[in-house]
């Protein structure tokens, strides 16, 4: 059954419908990437998890995932490069009843981003970052990210890519993140189960999604669409909750699995929480000690 | 500014819409030995957003490097077309992708010349190859540049490993203006 | 165009807002979707249903599509829409 | 188009009384005084005594203090703030305003309200770090990518490291701005006597939200002023903010329209508005042969210089930028008019303001910069022999 | 003091012949000409294929590139790599360029002969990416803290970007500084014939090594010129470098007297060299009613101006700025004595080189800039009206 | 027996005067300053590891710690705050001959220059990562770094700080370091021993060292003077080698040991190796294919 | 100007030098109700670089914050006194560290008042208030500011919980003031 | 000042680098060292030989030393030069 947005009222909308911008559709995206199949996993895990939508801000940084922020009906922030998780802190430690929702590409996040990333974890803010892993920095066209597997084939890495890359999750782990989870644009149920979980969970919460580029990353590195591609993550992932984080680099070129999962699941003082703690402590009987309370 | 033609090619991004200005200034400037400038604008999109490219030939060098009113618009969209069809001079050359452009009303003074670009293209194995077919086609209906400085510019700029592929589909664009427009 | 069992799927599509990736044809578990021949307004192809009665509604088209172009949902058995 | 609503300042928040102080403490209590309840920093030498009294501050007043990672992250932490509905700033000087270049440009595209505080020391680079200079005042102008306005004041005393501060949020929140508080160092850690009025007798300037409907809010929609209104995260807006170009509902645009409307508004919402945000004062300028244009610490050295200068029999009057950008080009064009030569001493060697004085002077009179290095204040007498040069 | 040693560019590394190519990739072919064996950057649109070209080039000429994790690692690590020996560059545009003006003032202090390639988009802040415009000017001048001089140049063609490539990395060579290789999206994206030469046609500068034992070297003593004699890591003179203000011997020294050496020497080893550093081009200036001066991009727009103008019967010439800093200002306050008007259009809103051009002409004939917002170039037109408005 | 500097030459010298710019002496640093300790280790290593001095560089960042580059007769860079190692990967890969050791604090390269940390240790960089912890940014009076401990009081702590500090031996082995040890000023012979060890190990080496600063840390939390500090190391020091560094995260205030060893000296191939292995490959034949070779 | 007293005190990082120039500006500003200002410069190192204070004691509003020539010079090190000796007013008060600072011949014109005041201050139980043991010494011997402000002064401006020690140690430096160059 | 037995230790203290920080006297193995009284000029009391003839010229107080003020060295034993 074919239809317009101009559904007939009795259907049921497009559960992502209410979340989009639908006047600036159609979206950016190519054909097949990945990054407007985790909006549907988030857009799900949102309604379920049943945060008012007007107490629900989202960052991005810069980069085709960075757009998410543009297309969200929610009070979205399309910041600068890498700075989504400094500027979240101001926003969330500035009006703690919002939940604030980190969403943004690997290069963003990881490459320049890197600081605030393990810095935020430190932390223990009360974030939930979603990292959508796309081994690239796509928008610029194609560069080397952080996370780029070893030998394939980036603008800058003509020639392959000889470095190591880094194993996010035990990244984010080793840093303080609380929760750390896994997946990828083929795992949709358990991506939205995952989103929906980091939301719930209070302190900062890490969703790494691999998700296909096809018009840059698989297609220089020759390995298909987005279909190859999903399908291959559902061939080749092998789920894995608990696993030690320290065993879930990917190494897509000598390896023939990928270690998905929720890895960590953890309950530790949230940074807003222990501020509050801290100075009402010290401050007892004083004035009221906490900014945005 | 003795003679001077000014082209500009307008699509979607993944069209190829740049490399078919490229290459055609390419043609002008490197196998004819005379003087081109390509310029571009394109969006933040990878695939999908309005992208053009305006090339202008001469003979001796391009100064003022863009394109007043075009002598040829070669419109592979129809948000191309419209809003470029303006710009384009009264006694120009208007080149369309049949499937994806509908004029409004046929414009009295143009030559018009239409191609199923990304038909065509399909049939010849890629749709990626679309741009080089309308160069191909570009090549028979206009005459601009000749055919040979063309291939040797489309062989030179395309992907290693995709030459004959191309080639290929500049033959087809080539033939199918040929066989439509000029032939009979 | 969808079928009754108990529950019955329904498919919702935006072709104009397909870009033909095939994905969701590629990923229903039963098959119930293929790409028509024709084009939409930007030359994508898009997906139609094939077997429309075999749809649980079970909206993983939905989560896949990058484009929000199609979704679908259970309804109970009755007259479709 | 929301009003501007001028309020008290919070009685519990302000310190009146008498106090001998440094410019950073103070600048710190007027802060406070306007209102700021969030600052995110990094230390740096000569500026960190403002957030750490911030710090020590905060918890009494209501704020918070977060000491970020580096200072990029404290220049965008606390636009994140500013949106999430509290009034802000950051702190810092030459290297770390360096790193905050791109972020300073993200407050003017986005109308992010809000406070950089700038301590000048010695440069370029680490150059001298406990020693004054006056040589990031273009930066605070030109210093991040593309075209944009923006507001610096630069206090000469201590009490005006109060009483701008305040002044310096009225106007971030007035005109949805960055606005740049340049001190330097000898202002900094300058200690004087301040006197803090009574809550009462400040005038702090409410965020100019909007009374709208969600259903009728356009985010980028100016007023009449140039100025759009205002929301916060949380309240049910929806909105979006973007550092690309970007139309009156916020949203992305690609158009080279949508960028002359936003860019062109960003620029006049503070050249027409300048008239309005300008202050400088005037010392003996009536009558004077040589008016002395200055700033900052240096306006002060300059002062000793005109008394030599009267010493010798020389008419000089100061003319002492409060405001540095907008520049007040008119007002020191008809000054130029009146006196027979301009003399301006600041403590860079480009000439940054002078620059700015010659081409607002137009050779209607000579204008002698009076250039000096950083790592000290001018010898009166450089600016006296100027002042005499600057005559013949 | 060492003479400046040219030697023929690297034959094998210099694809000599006619080639069709884009701005971007004819300025890294024009940086390996040079010599660059070292590149550091980080991808940004719309300067990345400079990169990208680099990297596949670099195996073949013996050359390195890295993608560092931000550019503020790519814009210090180049100076490490310049201190290790070799040529090196970074290459950015808007957002990436604001983030490295900390690194800018490090290599100007530590003179440190290195190329910094800014790509200009519209700004500001993210702006529109894939747009130009030529509002970074004033930033490659202004944009890092405190006192210094840099070179900044800006091509018009694709064989510019070729040509004066190499002369930004024999700039930097032969007065140590940062040069700011400004080019704007147009030139970068644009795609024109290019013939590089024969490597023997080629002239480029190599360091300034110092033929003196290690007891006898000072390294920040300088030449005649004011430019010190250089060293490298791992030649046994174990020297130090520092972004403090140094001494000769290149240690901290925190005396007013060090600084005023060490920064005045900055600002006047540019300065006073600045006549042997100026390049511009001179079109139909002889006999012209009006100058227009310009630069980039926009100066073969204001081309088609000149012809109008013409087709109008006013006499324009064009005066094209190649290097923008120094500012030819002499030249121009010349010009500024033989024409009736001057017409300065740029892709800026600020009249960032309009405004040194007012003060360089200080009233002699009047100054019209024909500001832009970028996302775009100039409609002709408009240049055109300003033309005949500035005689008006 | 007192001398001055000017010792009859038949007597040996001070071990460290060989590398240090003795007309700079006195240096900075206050009484008991625990950075010219390390700097005495730093020079015994060196003496003992026999690189040319003439091939060996040093880099530090901004701070107290900082200013170590600039006492030592080495080729010595004193760059910008948290920056050393991006300079140090440039001048590593423009001169591979060169042995480049980075020395700086905590706040310059776990606080401000986190990112290039974690980027360098990823990419196994051949550098020599020394870090000076005493858990303040001292050099600028006394603020909260990233490793300053729960409850301590730094300026902008002034009630005692309450976020969680980095472990950054883990951080160092997650990002990928081949390398780490933690010791104190007070274990001269064995912080001696670390330092020798991380310059021939090839590779992302990181050695952190616990050091006094009298003036202003010790003095704030009122902790006696450097003799406090070291007697306090001297016994709540645990010499754990092995340990896993998941387990070294320190908390003076909640736990009254401090884990200390070396953690972690694995192989790994070093970056410019793989580069050159990487290149030689690829492109057999060609030209010489590696910079600086 | 009328009246206006300027003050120098200058030592190494590390003793208190520009305390006590705040203590001694807060003392005529806040305590005796006129105007002060404190300029101060120092170097990166936390100790022992080179450190000074310059303070200015004025009736009214204090425009021009810095000294020319000191009435009153405070030289806690040698290299303090070498350093600005020559800029204390031919008639100026000059006072020193005695144990750390050599004059080396007696300035005739001035007047020269000598404290060791370290070792008091190690005598008080803590090297650390050296500053307020000269200050107290400077009040006796100069009598610029009165005992009550200065006293008011210190105790405000010295760290909670040391105040005793301070006011100790000021009581110190008072006393060996007026008994060595005052009383008698 | 320093005694013989089958190697000497050697101290050498430059006494004007000396902050007088008390580490080396502290942490001298064998309490060979001890604060002298008097100052140097920056007014720094600074370490002396209490009981030389016990150093084993472990160098420990040159490592220890964040001045470089003081170090030492084994010899055999000789006349002290
Ligand atoms: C400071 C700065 N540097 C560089 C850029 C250019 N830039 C824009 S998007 C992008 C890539 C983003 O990659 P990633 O985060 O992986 O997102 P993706 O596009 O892959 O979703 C880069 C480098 C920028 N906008 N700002
Ligand atoms: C960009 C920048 N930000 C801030 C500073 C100020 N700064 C100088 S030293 C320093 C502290 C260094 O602390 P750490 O690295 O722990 O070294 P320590 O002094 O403790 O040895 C800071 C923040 C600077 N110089 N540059
Ligand atoms: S370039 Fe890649 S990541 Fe970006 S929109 Fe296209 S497919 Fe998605
Ligand atoms: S709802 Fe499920 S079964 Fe129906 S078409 Fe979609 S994926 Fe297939
Ligand atoms: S997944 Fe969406 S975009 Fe892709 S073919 Fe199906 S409907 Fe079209
Ligand atoms: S402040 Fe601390 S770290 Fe710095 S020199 Fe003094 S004791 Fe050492
Ligand atoms: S060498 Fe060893 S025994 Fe001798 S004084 Fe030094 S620490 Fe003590
Ligand atoms: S360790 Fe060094 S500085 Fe400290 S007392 Fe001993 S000799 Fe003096
Ligand atoms: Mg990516
Ligand atoms: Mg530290």
């Amino acid at each position: 059954m074919n239809s317009n947005d101009s559904t007939e009222c009795t259907l049921p909308l497009n559960p992502v419908v209410p979340f989009l911008r639908t006047e600036r559709m159609p979206h950016i995206w190519c054909p097949g990437c990945g990054i407007g199949t985790t909006v549907n996993c988030f857009a799900r895990a949102v309604m379920d998890c049943g945060i008012p939508l007007d107490e629900l801000a989202i960052v991005s940084g810069i980069g085709c995932t960075g757009r998410v922020a543009g297309y969200l009906k929610l009070d979205s922030f399309h910041t600068t490069h890498g700075r989504a998780i400094p500027f979240a802190t101001g926003l969330k430690l500035s009006n703690p009843k919002l939940h604030v929702v980190v969403y943004s590409g690997d290069g963003d996040l990881a490459g320049i981003g890197g600081n605030h990333f393990i810095h935020a974890a430190r932390r223990n803010l009360d974030l939930t970052v979603i990292l959508v892993n796309n081994f690239t920095y796509a928008m610029t066209g194609g560069q080397a990210t952080p996370t780029a597997p070893k030998e394939s084939i980036e603008t800058t890495a003509p020639y392959g890519v000889f470095e190591e890359p880094f194993n996010l999750p035990h990244l984010a782990a080793s840093s303080g993140a609380v929760y750390v989870a896994r997946w990828t644009a083929y795992h949709v149920v358990q991506t939205k189960k995952a989103i929906l979980e980091a939301l719930q969970k209070k302190g900062f919460s890490f969703v790494e999604i691999l998700a296909p580029c096809p018009t840059i990353y698989l297609r220089r590195n020759r390995l298909g669409g987005a279909v190859e591609e999903l399908k291959y993550y559902k061939e080749h992932c092998v789920i894995q909750n608990g696993a030690d984080t320290k065993d879930v680099g990917i190494d897509l070129r000598h390896q023939d699995k990928v270690t998905i999962g929720k890895f960590l699941d953890i309950e530790k003082k949230e940074y807003y929480d222990a501020y509050q703690e801290h100075y009402a402590g010290l401050l007892k009987g004083g004035k009221q000690a906490v900014a945005g309370a | 500014m003795d003679k001077r033609i000014e082209i500009r090619i307008a699509g979607f991004g993944g069209q190829g819409v740049i490399l078919m200005g490229i290459i055609l200034g390419k043609a002008w400037a490197l196998f004819e030995g005379k003087e081109a400038a390509m310029t571009q604008s394109f969006g933040p999109e990878a695939r999908g957003g309005a992208c053009s490219a305006q090339v202008v030939l001469e003979e001796g060098k391009v100064l003022y490097p863009y394109t007043t009113q075009a002598d040829i618009l070669v419109a592979m969209s129809q948000e191309a077309y419209n809003v470029y069809a303006s710009s384009l001079k009264p006694e120009g050359t208007l080149l369309i992708e049949e499937e994806l452009v509908k004029l409004e009303k046929a414009l009295p003074a143009l030559r018009t010349f239409a191609i199923p670009a990304t038909r065509l293209a399909e049939e010849a194995g890629r749709r990626m190859v679309t741009n080089i077919v309308m160069l191909g086609f570009l090549t028979a209906t206009t005459g601009i540049v000749s055919k040979d400085a063309m291939k040797q510019a489309v062989e030179s700029s395309v992907p290693k490993g995709t030459e004959a592929l191309n080639l290929k589909a500049f033959e087809m664009g080539y033939t199918y203006g040929l066989e439509r427009y000029v032939a009979n | 165009m969808q079928r009754k069992r108990r529950f019955e799927g329904v498919v919702m599509i935006t072709q104009e807002r397909c870009k033909g990736c095939t994905v969701c044809v590629e990923f229903c578990p039963v098959h119930v979707l293929s790409m028509s021949d024709a084009f939409n307004q930007k030359g994508y192809h898009f997906p139609e249903l094939k077997d429309p009665e075999k749809c649980s509604g079970c909206d993983l088209c939905g989560m896949y599509c990058p484009d929000f172009a199609i979704y679908a949902f259970k309804r109970e058995m009755k007259e479709a829409s | 188009m929301a009003e501007l609503l001028y309020q008290h300042a919070e009685p519990e928040a302000v310190l009146s009384g008498t106090h001998f102080m440094d410019g950073n403490h103070a600048a710190c209590e007027g802060a406070i005084a306007a209102g700021c309840r969030f600052a995110a920093g990094y230390p740096i030498t000569p500026s960190t005594e403002i957030v750490e009294r911030f710090a020590e501050r905060a918890p009494h007043v209501g704020a918070m203090f977060i000491q970020m990672e580096d200072e990029i992250a404290s220049s965008i932490c606390l636009q994140g703030a500013v949106w999430g509905g509290l009034k802000a700033m950051t702190v810092t000087s030459g290297p770390g305003f360096s790193l905050m270049m791109e972020h300073t440009g993200y407050a003017a595209m986005t109308e992010t309200p809000c406070v950089f505080v700038d301590v000048q020391r010695a440069g370029p680079s680490t150059g001298l770090p406990t020693l004054p200079a006056q040589g990031d005042m273009l930066q605070c102008r030109f210093g991040s990518h593309g075209d944009y306005e923006a507001i610096a004041l630069c206090p000469s005393s201590v009490q005006e490291c109060f009483d701008f501060m305040i002044e310096a949020f009225n106007l971030a929140e007035a005109y949805r701005v960055p606005v740049f508080f340049m001190m330097d160092e000898c202002v900094g850690h300058m200690t004087e006597k301040l006197v803090i009025p009574d809550a009462r007798e400040i005038s702090v300037l409410g965020r100019r939200f909007t009374k709208k409907p969600p259903e009728e809010f356009l985010p980028y929609a100016p007023g009449e002023d140039l100025v759009p209104e205002m929301v916060k995260a949380g309240d049910g807006y929806r909105f979006h903010v973007t550092g690309l170009t970007h139309d009156e509902r916020g949203y992305p645009s690609t158009t080279l329209a949508t960028q002359r409307q936003l860019v062109v508004r960003l620029i006049e919402k503070i050249q027409r508005n300048a008239p309005k945000i300008w202050k400088w004062e005037e010392r003996n300028l009536q009558g004077a042969e040589v008016a002395v244009i200055s700033y900052g610490i240096s306006a002060r050295v300059a002062l000793k210089a005109i008394e030599l200068a009267k010493q010798d029999g020389i008419q000089a009057g100061l003319f002492r930028l409060i405001t540095v950008w907008p520049f007040p080009g008119q007002r020191i064009q008809e000054l130029a008019t009146r006196v027979r030569a301009i003399v301006v001493p600041e403590l860079n060697l480009r000439g940054q303001v002078a620059n700015e004085v010659e081409r607002a002077v137009q050779g209607r009179c000579p204008v002698v910069p009076v250039g000096h290095p950083g790592g000290g204040v001018h010898d009166p007498q450089d600016i006296f022999h100027a002042i005499k040069e600057a005559l013949s």
